[in-house]
């Protein structure tokens, strides 16, 4: 093992505990904005998980997935986010 | 944009001549073709802006990575080290820009860069809305982002 | 979705994403992408656009309906599947010509398959486009 | 680590199957997605894993360099992705559907098409 | 009922009514040719019907199936010839028609047939257009009501058969009658000859109303009377007479067999001629005493002696010949007075002399009074009777004695008294039938009294080679009027001394039966309905668990199912393995983190209360899926799970915002059973998986795609080349159900009317 | 390569195609019937072929077996796609005289034709994987036609069928993906060599009956047939025909192919736990039909006890059991889809499927009632119609394999299916109108009258033929079994033909 | 080996930014100043990973690669973060109790925009 491959490892455990902490976030909320903050940024951290896979395998197959995941997975979070507003402009109608 | 047209023809020219389909091939072409373009510039009236431009944006583009990475630093000491030291607020930036396209590029830059964070942008399109994360002194934060960020904006799209 | 940020964005976004689902169908065959692939990506472009604009103004920018680019895209890998015939291969056998082959490689491939592989493209792309934009203009 | 998936598979089974029970719909809907994820998985470990070696020919080359991943469960877990999602977008066009005609997305309050048997004895 | 219908308008029914009455009359001159050919010996023909099963249509023509011939036809064409009158002019005349030539063909196929199948089909045939028949007055209850019962009790014993005869098929290897009557030692030895005996008797004592499979055959009365007169008394209800008769060369000879139809015979003789006294409607008291002639015919085929077996054959002509000349004669009655109650029938002899000599005719034929042919049938009855071994010659012989006096008495109610006396009032004026409604009675009871006067004709050329099919040997049979003076006179004397003293009686006798009925728990009617009452509570109980209309338990009896067989089998057939491979390979932490997100995420969805909540578990757990699939080299795969998760992020909060919110906490609380189901299916895939991942595994199908997938399908991701070219089927069937999803969900969502913005009564976070 | 494997399912496809793009137009109904008389032509084209050359197999993508997807037919692989091409035909018809514009202009035919794609593609797959994606191709095209029109009953049906069937669907899956663990194959021919190979047998009968329990609820096996009684009542009628006809049997099918070519290497265990299966899912279908009240929940119900006689018929695996399920299966789809096209003029006319409803047909449309009479008696197995045959040969293969109570309970069952039979009749038929109304065929416009009757007329007189005439079926059906216990024809053929 | 140590550095380093940007979204008080965190920490993380993939493979397509998908994060991530933010605020979302808030800025993020529409 080279010492790329021992700062890939030490980078993969640094994301995944990133990803980990992340997801502790989503799990403990408490407002639903927290947790697509936290799920918005974990798409984010997996596209670095991807990164680093290309560079462990050194294949660079694994970035295209986060080449993808950096396009779409902006669309999710922006769904989310419209779906919280829109939930309030729904309650907002309602009382109207 | 005609001059990146003209430039872009040139590149795909290179490629032709050479034969080399790749994205370097490309690149190698439309660098070659700037630097024709920049040699022949009397022939390009009004050329000197687009050489501006492409200066500008390139600046953009290093001061934005510098201020991100800063940030993010910024950021990761305050999430490292124990405790919290930052003074959150809600800001109001007047801004001067104009132009959908500037406007979104600011905003994305404030969010990018130190402490700053764009929520919205008013209805008129001159206020953006801004939560800070360090506000001790919101004014300061107001001058960064007219005289630097609307700056850098300006020169490289105007 | 009323915002300014999000409406700039998007126009740059859903040219690159259209953008990239073709590159991702044409270069399917040989890294990853492909038909599926490339018309989900190309089919979030649109959805951007519907979720920043209106699904008026995203169905006025795709002159098809959805749903017949669906079923075009059916047809589509039918005929290409059915390409073969003129060749007495069996179905859904790829037909490859390859302009300028020469010795260091294949040259540039056209095939029976890309047409197939186009045919799922608008499927997922037309499909999904359907199944969202029925669901946005429920609500 | 084909042990531990295959444990984590009959995790993610149980959870789906327990939320699939549950009278709420949308539980149910929930249910199928995590248990189409645990399907995939099923076939995946069917093809045994590798790691780092996706099931790519390098340029210039005729064939892979080494032992790559196998490539069919990939392609079946693609295509039974794609096909997951077909259904669930379909099953979830219908519950919204179904809320906005009957008014419930709870399962035990759908009596339209097999009402309560008349005689009362047989009630429940 | 015929009454209500209007006066005869079309004298012979159109030509429905024209090809009702040529078709039987012209197969009976057909088979009357055919008469003295079939007295020197059976005639065989036919064709293979269904060669692959062993089944031919073919005909056993013998004395047997010649008597039944000349009965279907003979009679068949009185019958049609009276309803041409009685219903010619009813709306749905041609449909009756139809069914009774059905049920004609039916029959003849039944008597007919040389194969066990064949006769299936013909029996079934009769059961089928006896159901329409029956139930042919369809707007009244009463009538759907008989025809149901008719069918079932019916169609059971004709399903019963059926098991019978395929039973009876394989052992003696083929379904040939003819062949099969020459095996009977062999069948009668076999280990399964008691089955078949008890499936052959199931399926002839329902159809022949056998007690106590008797009760339908009253109630189908309700059947236009013509179709009294042909089915219930002289044709479809000796299918099962006919059976035993057939297959007594078979099945017969055994103790078993002589005291199951002796008893069964008997007591449903007795009863029957008992109940006949009960009734008040002679159309009732006449279907009663078919009863007793069913059960006594039963009686003498059992008790197999040669004798026997002549007295039967002989009795059932006799039968068959008054019965349907009774019915036909009550069906004028009725067509003519409207009415069927002995009660206040009177002197209907000044008003219809015709119809009087007919009915005279055949009762005194019924009621065994020389010189009628019914005399005949007592003499040998009695003497068959007497003639048997041990217990059997008092039983039968008894239970004759009884049978005959009530006849005696029934023939008193049904024929004379209506007819003597003076003219009562009756809802119609009484008056002479027409020709056509006449000509079969008078005809049937000439013949009566014909035979009786001359029995050696039947004798010779029906009774005789009828005993002989029964009985599988060849004898003589000379019939005579006088017997001489010996017991079976004097039992006959007795019989008609008994028979007045009852007939003077019988109307103190109903009353006391009627008391008697009134006290009785037993009501073999009423207990029909309780059983099919009760069926239909048990059926609807038993839905009603099974199929409640509940989701939820569907769901989890489907899942238990899945974990109780396939984990059943997996432990009852030992699957559990753990191979090396398994053990030794490890896992890194990274890994280890990546499984334990998805799990928590899992449990997230599961635990929370809020939608949104569960969806970014999901998202959690896909992000997971997908590194999984990264790490173990599957990047067109994690792309593909990325961006489906992204889309159905996407739809869900599309259709998110007008859904109700998940019940609050207190309703969601931890189920148990669920639990245990959910934890068992888990287990049983993991199990399985663990099984499968043990095992060695074959990669030959991906060897070949990797040296194929460039070189000869010219791509280098074999991923997609496996989509769009090794395996481009799957991929064709894949992209049509993403298209039809769409088109599908399309349909759903357009044109909501009703919008409902939800019943937001839950909680979820902000 | 014989193209006649492949038209099956590309002539539905490019018929759904056109018919899509022309929704709108009145034109796309007729190019859906003639791209179903194409399909019929095709695949009675392919029967032929069939009996005169034995099993056929064509490799997709020119890709030898096992490697690439193979389509195969042999004797029932072949008759079930013509009777599909026939149910298909005739419920096509039928849909011009019952289906509104409405549901025309959203895609109707076009679902219905992916329906019959999606069913043939099950017929003539000789790939397990590829199965799969048939039975999602024909389980959401049946989503779409079930809750097209959107009434409460059809969702309420409808989702429970949808519920249901996805996790049916997911099962399957999950048998496949561990089968190709097991195995490596996908290929059903070379699946019967590989699984000779396995040395863990007792795995290999777990995944069986994974296979067994998801192709059990396809099938409608007790206690898996929840969905078909809850949602078949619910859509328009000719949906509910074509999918009493075909999707259940699609089911048994699967079963039949699996237990006959890939599991049967532990046939005393499988199969009798499927016998068993069989013998409830006879009892308890006719107990529901006895329970009911309405015209096609009781048609539902006996569905599911019908198939239990199918079922039954593979599970005794003789020689005679299979031929009796395989005449069964045909017999079975074109009765039973006959009697929904009637219960659809009954409710046409008569204004109802309510049998408390309904009434008078007997008096007042006599010819419905005749044609009723017949696939009624043929289901309840009198002779000499199809069913009598059908039930006989199951009956005798139960019988001559010595299981006497399960003969005996498929006869008691053959009686209680008549009790239910008449429930029709004696409810709809005989006694009149609830509501004095007299409901006459006249009532309904000629044109549309005829585009119903039609395939009525012709399934009935379908069920009298094969009735009457069963030799050649019962000859076919026999060599169709005959395939099915040594499918050494059907593994050479597949492996055999190599590009 | 200097490019080697780069690219160690720049994986190391990205790394480490994820890493701080996860529990800067556990530890900060509130969503916005959570928001910070994921918005800026993680993008730089992430995207040194992949100017990592770039450097080490050199190839000019992958090079192409990852400066898209870079550029696809530093485009998408502030769009995210503002419509978040912007509908965190309206939904009410707590913010921490220090938090100054300028007059009218509140009711300023309340209002409904108005509806922009793409050219
Ligand atoms: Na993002
Ligand atoms: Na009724």
């Amino acid at each position: 093992m080279t010492i790329l491959d021992y700062a890939i490892l030490v980078a993969f455990v640094f994301v995944i505990l990133g990803i980990v902490l992340a997801a502790v976030r989503l799990f403990r909320g408490p407002t639903l904005a927290d947790r697509i903050v936290a799920l918005d940024m974990m798409t984010v951290q997996l596209v670095a998980f991807g990164a680093l896979m290309a560079l462990l395998s050194r294949d660079a197959a694994f970035l295209d997935v986060a080449v993808v995941l950096a396009l779409v997975g902006f669309l999710a979070t922006v769904c989310l986010a419209r779906y919280l507003e829109q939930r309030i402009l729904l309650k907002a109608e309602e009382r109207e | 944009m005609n001059h990146f047209a003209v430039n872009l023809i040139l590149a795909i020219a290179w490629v032709a001549l050479t034969g080399s389909l790749t994205l370097t091939g490309l690149l190698t072409g439309f660098v070659l073709g700037t630097a024709a373009m920049w040699l022949v510039r009397p022939l390009f009236p009004r050329s000197r802006g687009y050489f501006a431009r492409l200066y500008f944006w390139c600046r953009l583009v290093v001061m934005f990575v510098y201020e991100l990475f800063v940030s993010s630093l910024s950021v990761a000491k305050d999430v490292l080290t124990p405790g919290q030291n930052s003074k959150p607020a809600l800001l109001e930036v007047p801004i001067s820009v104009t132009t959908d396209l500037q406007i979104a590029l600011l905003s994305n830059l404030v969010s990018l860069t130190p402490g700053t964070l764009t929520l919205d942008v008013s209805e008129d399109r001159k206020t953006l809305y801004v939560h800070a994360m360090f506000a001790s002194d919101p004014e300061q934060i107001r001058w960064r982002i007219r005289e630097h960020l609307e700056l850098w904006i300006r020169d490289a799209t105007e | 979705m009323q915002s300014l940020i999000l409406t700039t964005a998007t126009r740059l976004l859903v040219a690159l994403l259209l953008v990239f689902s073709v590159y991702a169908l044409l270069r399917g065959h040989n890294l990853p992408g492909g038909g599926f692939i490339g018309g989900l990506i190309g089919a979030t472009a649109f959805i951007l656009y519907a979720i920043a604009a209106s699904v008026d103004e995203a169905r006025a920018a795709l002159l098809v309906d959805p749903s017949n680019i669906a079923v075009a895209g059916l047809g589509a890998a039918a005929i290409g599947g059915l390409a073969s015939v003129l060749a007495g291969k069996p179905f859904l056998t790829g037909l490859w010509l390859f302009l300028g082959a020469s010795e260091g490689g294949k040259g540039l491939p056209l095939s029976t398959v890309l047409i197939f592989d186009t045919g799922v493209y608008l499927a997922v792309f037309g499909g999904i486009l359907t199944l969202v934009f029925a669901l946005e203009e429920e609500t | 680590m084909e042990l531990l998936l295959a444990i984590t598979t009959g995790v993610l089974t149980a959870v789906a199957v327990y939320l699939m029970l549950s009278k709420n719909l949308l539980r149910y809907l929930w249910g199928l997605v995590l248990l189409s994820n645990a399907v995939n998985f099923v076939i995946f470990l069917g093809g045994r894993l590798t790691p780092g070696a996706p099931p790519l020919i390098d340029e210039g080359d005729y064939a892979p360099a080494g032992e790559v991943a196998n490539a069919l469960p990939q392609a079946l877990v693609l295509t039974a992705i794609v096909i997951s999602f077909g259904l669930m977008a379909f099953a979830l066009a219908l519950i919204y559907r179904t809320y906005m005609t009957l008014g419930t997305v709870t399962s035990t309050e759908m009596r339209i098409a097999e009402p309560r048997p008349r005689k009362p004895e047989s009630d429940e | 009922m015929a009454g209500d219908y209007p006066k005869v308008e079309r004298v012979m029914g159109g030509p429905a009514g024209w090809v009702s009455i040529l078709f039987p009359a012209i197969l009976f001159t057909y088979f009357l040719n055919l008469l003295p050919e079939v007295v020197e010996g059976p005639v065989t023909a036919g064709f293979d019907w269904v060669p692959a099963l062993g089944v031919q249509m073919s005909v056993l023509l013998d004395g047997l199936s010649m008597m039944f011939a000349l009965l279907i036809t003979g009679i068949g064409t009185a019958v049609t010839l009276y309803s041409c009158h009685y219903l010619g002019d009813h709306p749905h005349y041609p449909r009756f028609v139809c069914y009774l030539l059905m049920f004609m063909v039916g029959m003849l196929g039944l008597v007919l047939a040389n194969d066990l199948i064949a006769l299936f089909v013909f029996w079934e045939v009769t059961t089928i257009s006896s159901y329409l028949l029956i139930g042919f007055n369809a707007d009244q209850a009463s009538s759907r009501r008989s025809a149901l019962q008719a069918l079932l009790v019916t169609g059971a014993g004709g399903l019963i058969l059926l098991a019978g005869l395929i039973v009876l098929g394989s052992i003696a290897g083929t379904f040939r009658i003819s062949e099969i009557l020459t095996q009977g030692d062999m069948i009668r030895a076999h280990p399964a000859y008691g089955a078949i005996l008890i499936l052959f008797l199931a399926g002839a004592f329902t159809k022949s109303a056998q007690v106590p499979f008797h009760f339908w055959l009253p109630n189908a009365m309700a059947a236009p009377t013509p179709v009294s007169a042909y089915l219930h008394s002289a044709t479809m209800v000796k299918a099962g007479v006919f059976l035993m008769a057939r297959m007594n060369p078979v099945l017969g000879g055994t103790d078993a067999w002589f005291w199951i139809l002796i008893l069964f015979g008997g007591v449903t003789a007795v009863f029957a001629s008992v109940m006949s006294m009960r009734q008040t409607d002679i159309k009732q008291v006449l279907a009663y005493t078919t009863l007793m002639a069913l059960g006594t015919l039963t009686m003498f085929i059992g008790a197999g002696t040669h004798y026997a077996i002549m007295a039967g054959m002989l009795f059932l002509l006799v039968h068959s010949l008054y019965k349907a000349a009774l019915f036909l004669m009550i069906g004028i009655v009725d067509h003519s007075t409207g009415t069927r109650d002995a009660t206040v029938l009177r002197g209907l002899s000044k008003a219809m002399p015709l119809t009087g000599i007919a009915a005279a005719l055949a009762a005194l034929s019924m009621a065994g009074i020389p010189p009628l042919l019914g005399f005949v049938g007592k003499e040998y009855m009695y003497k068959a009777g007497m003639d048997l071994p041990g217990l059997g010659a008092i039983w039968v012989t008894l239970m004759t004695f009884a049978a005959s006096a009530l006849m005696f008495a029934a023939g008193g109610i049904v024929a004379w008294r209506p007819f003597r006396g003076e003219l009562a009032e009756t809802p119609h004026h009484a008056h002479e039938g027409s020709w056509p409604m006449l000509a079969g009675p008078l005809v049937l009871g000439a013949l009566s009294l014909i035979f009786g006067l001359f029995p050696g004709i039947p004798g010779h050329f029906l009774i005789g080679p009828a005993t002989n099919a029964v009985e599988g040997a060849v004898h003589e049979v000379h019939l005579h009027l006088w017997g001489g003076i010996n017991m079976a006179l004097f039992l006959s004397i007795l019989t008609f001394i008994a028979g007045w003293l009852l007939y003077r009686n019988h109307e103190g006798i109903r009353a006391r039966l009627a008391a008697f009925e009134a006290r009785s728990p037993i009501d073999f009617d009423a207990g029909w309905d309780r059983l099919l009452d009760g069926f239909k509570d048990f059926a609807g109980w038993l839905t009603g668990i099974v199929q409640n209309g509940n989701l939820q338990r569907y769901l989890a009896v489907t899942f238990t199912t899945f974990a109780v067989l396939v984990g059943g089998t997996y432990l009852v057939r030992g699957a559990f393995e753990v191979g090396p491979r398994l053990i030794q390979l490890g896992a890194h932490p990274v890994q280890w983190s990546v499984l334990l997100l998805m799990i928590a995420g899992s449990f997230l969805v599961v635990s929370t209360t809020s939608r949104m909540t569960a969806v970014a578990g999901l998202g959690v757990v896909s992000v997971g899926v997908a590194m999984v699939f990264i790490m173990f080299s599957a990047p067109d795969v994690a792309i593909t799970q990325l961006l489906v998760e992204v889309l159905i992020i996407v739809l869900v909060t599309l259709v998110m915002l007008r859904l109700p919110y998940l019940p609050p906490r207190s309703e969601l609380h931890f189920r148990f059973g669920h639990a245990i189901i959910a934890t068992s299916v888990g287990a049983v895939v993991t199990l399985v998986l663990i099984a499968m991942l043990s095992g060695p595994f074959d990669r030959k199908l991906t060897d070949y795609f990797e040296q194929t997938a460039y070189p000869e399908a010219h791509g280098r991701n074999i991923v997609n080349v496996i989509l769009v070219d090794f395996r481009a089927l799957d991929t064709f069937g894949e992209i049509t159900v993403v298209a039809i999803a769409a088109i599908g969900a399309l349909a759903l969502l357009r044109g909501i009317k009703t919008r409902n913005t939800g019943n937001q009564n839950g909680s979820e976070e902000a | 390569m014989s193209w006649l494997l492949v038209y099956p399912i590309v002539i539905p496809l490019l018929t759904a195609v056109l018919t899509y793009i022309l929704r709108h137009n009145p034109a796309g109904r007729w190019i859906s019937v003639a791209g179903t008389l194409a399909l019929l032509l095709t695949s009675i084209m392919l029967l032929a072929s069939v009996i005169r050359d034995g099993v056929i197999a064509a490799q997709m993508s020119d890709w030898g077996a096992p490697f690439g997807i193979t389509l195969v037919a042999d004797y029932l692989g072949a008759v079930m796609v013509v009777i599909t091409a026939i149910t298909g035909l005739a419920t096509v018809v039928y849909c011009i005289g019952e289906i509104p514009e409405r549901l025309e202009r959203q895609g109707f035919f076009a679902l219905l034709q992916v329906l019959l794609m999606g069913v043939c593609g099950a017929f003539v797959t000789g790939d397990l994987f590829n199965l799969y994606v048939w039975f999602e191709v024909m389980l959401i095209s049946s989503f779409g036609l079930l809750v097209m029109g959107g009434t409460r009953e059809q969702l309420d049906g409808g989702v429970k069928y949808v519920a249901l069937n996805l996790v049916s669907t997911v099962m399957f899956l999950a048998g496949v993906g561990i089968l190709y663990g097991i195995t490596g194959t996908l290929n059903m021919a070379d699946l019967h060599l590989a699984v000779r190979e396995v040395e863990n047998t007792g795995l290999l009968s777990s995944v069986a009956v994974m296979f067994m329990v998801a192709f059990g609820v396809k099938a409608a096996l007790f206690p898996l047939f929840f969905w078909l009684p809850a949602s078949y009542h619910t859509p328009p009628i000719a949906v509910s025909a074509i999918f009493a006809g075909l999707l259940t049997k699609v089911g048994v099918y699967a079963l039949i192919r699996v237990f006959t070519l890939i599991f049967d290497q532990d046939v005393g265990y499988t199969h009798t736990l499927m016998l068993w299966l069989a013998v409830a899912t006879m009892v308890m279908g006719v107990l529901g039909a006895a329970a009911m009240n309405d015209f096609r929940r009781i048609l539902s119900f006996h569905i599911v006890s019908q198939i239990g006689y199918m079922v039954l018929g593979l599970a005794l695996f003789t020689p005679l059991g299979l031929l009796g399920a395989v005449f069964y299966l045909v017999h079975h789809i074109i009765v039973k889809a006959n009697l929904f096209f009637i219960a659809g003029v009954a409710k046409r006319i008569g204004g109802s499927t309510d049998l408390s409803k309904l009434g008078g047909l007997y008096a007042h449309a006599p010819v419905l009632a005749f044609l009723f009479l017949i696939p009624a008696f043929s289901l309840a197995g009198f002779p000499p119609l199809s069913g009598f045959w059908a039930k006989f040969l199951v009956v005798k293969a139960a019988l001559d394999a010595q299981m006497w109570v399960v003969a005996g309970i498929a006869l008691a069952v053959g009686l209680l299916t008549v009790f239910s039979m008449t429930k029709i009749w004696g409810a709809a038929f005989w006694p009149d109108h609830p509501e004095g109304a007299k409901p006459r065929l006249g009532d309904i416009p000629v044109f549309e009258r005829l585009a119903m009757m039609l395939p009525i007329g012709a399934l009935a007189l379908l069920t009298c033929v094969i009735g009457l005439f069963p030799e050649p079926f019962v000859n076919f059906a026999e060599i169709a079994a005959g395939q099915l216990l040594d499918p050494s024809d059907y593994i050479s053929t597949v492996l055999g033909v190599q590009p | 080996m200097i490019t080697e140590l780069v690219i160690s550095a720049l994986v190391v380093i990205g790394g480490l930014f994820c890493f701080a940007a996860g529990l800067g979204v556990l530890r900060l008080p509130d969503v916005f100043n959570r928001m910070h965190a994921s918005t800026k920490a993680a993008t730089l993380g992430s995207g040194m990973i992949l100017v990592a993939v770039a450097v080490l493979f050199g190839e000019s397509t992958i090079i192409a690669r990852a400066v898209a998908a870079i550029l696809f994060l530093l485009l998408t991530a502030p769009v995210a973060a503002h419509l978040i933010g912007r509908a965190a605020f309206r939904t009410g979302v707590p913010m921490v109790e220090d938090t100054a808030c300028e007059p009218g800025v509140a009711e300023a993020l309340r209002k409904r925009a108005g509806g922009q529409k793409l050219p």
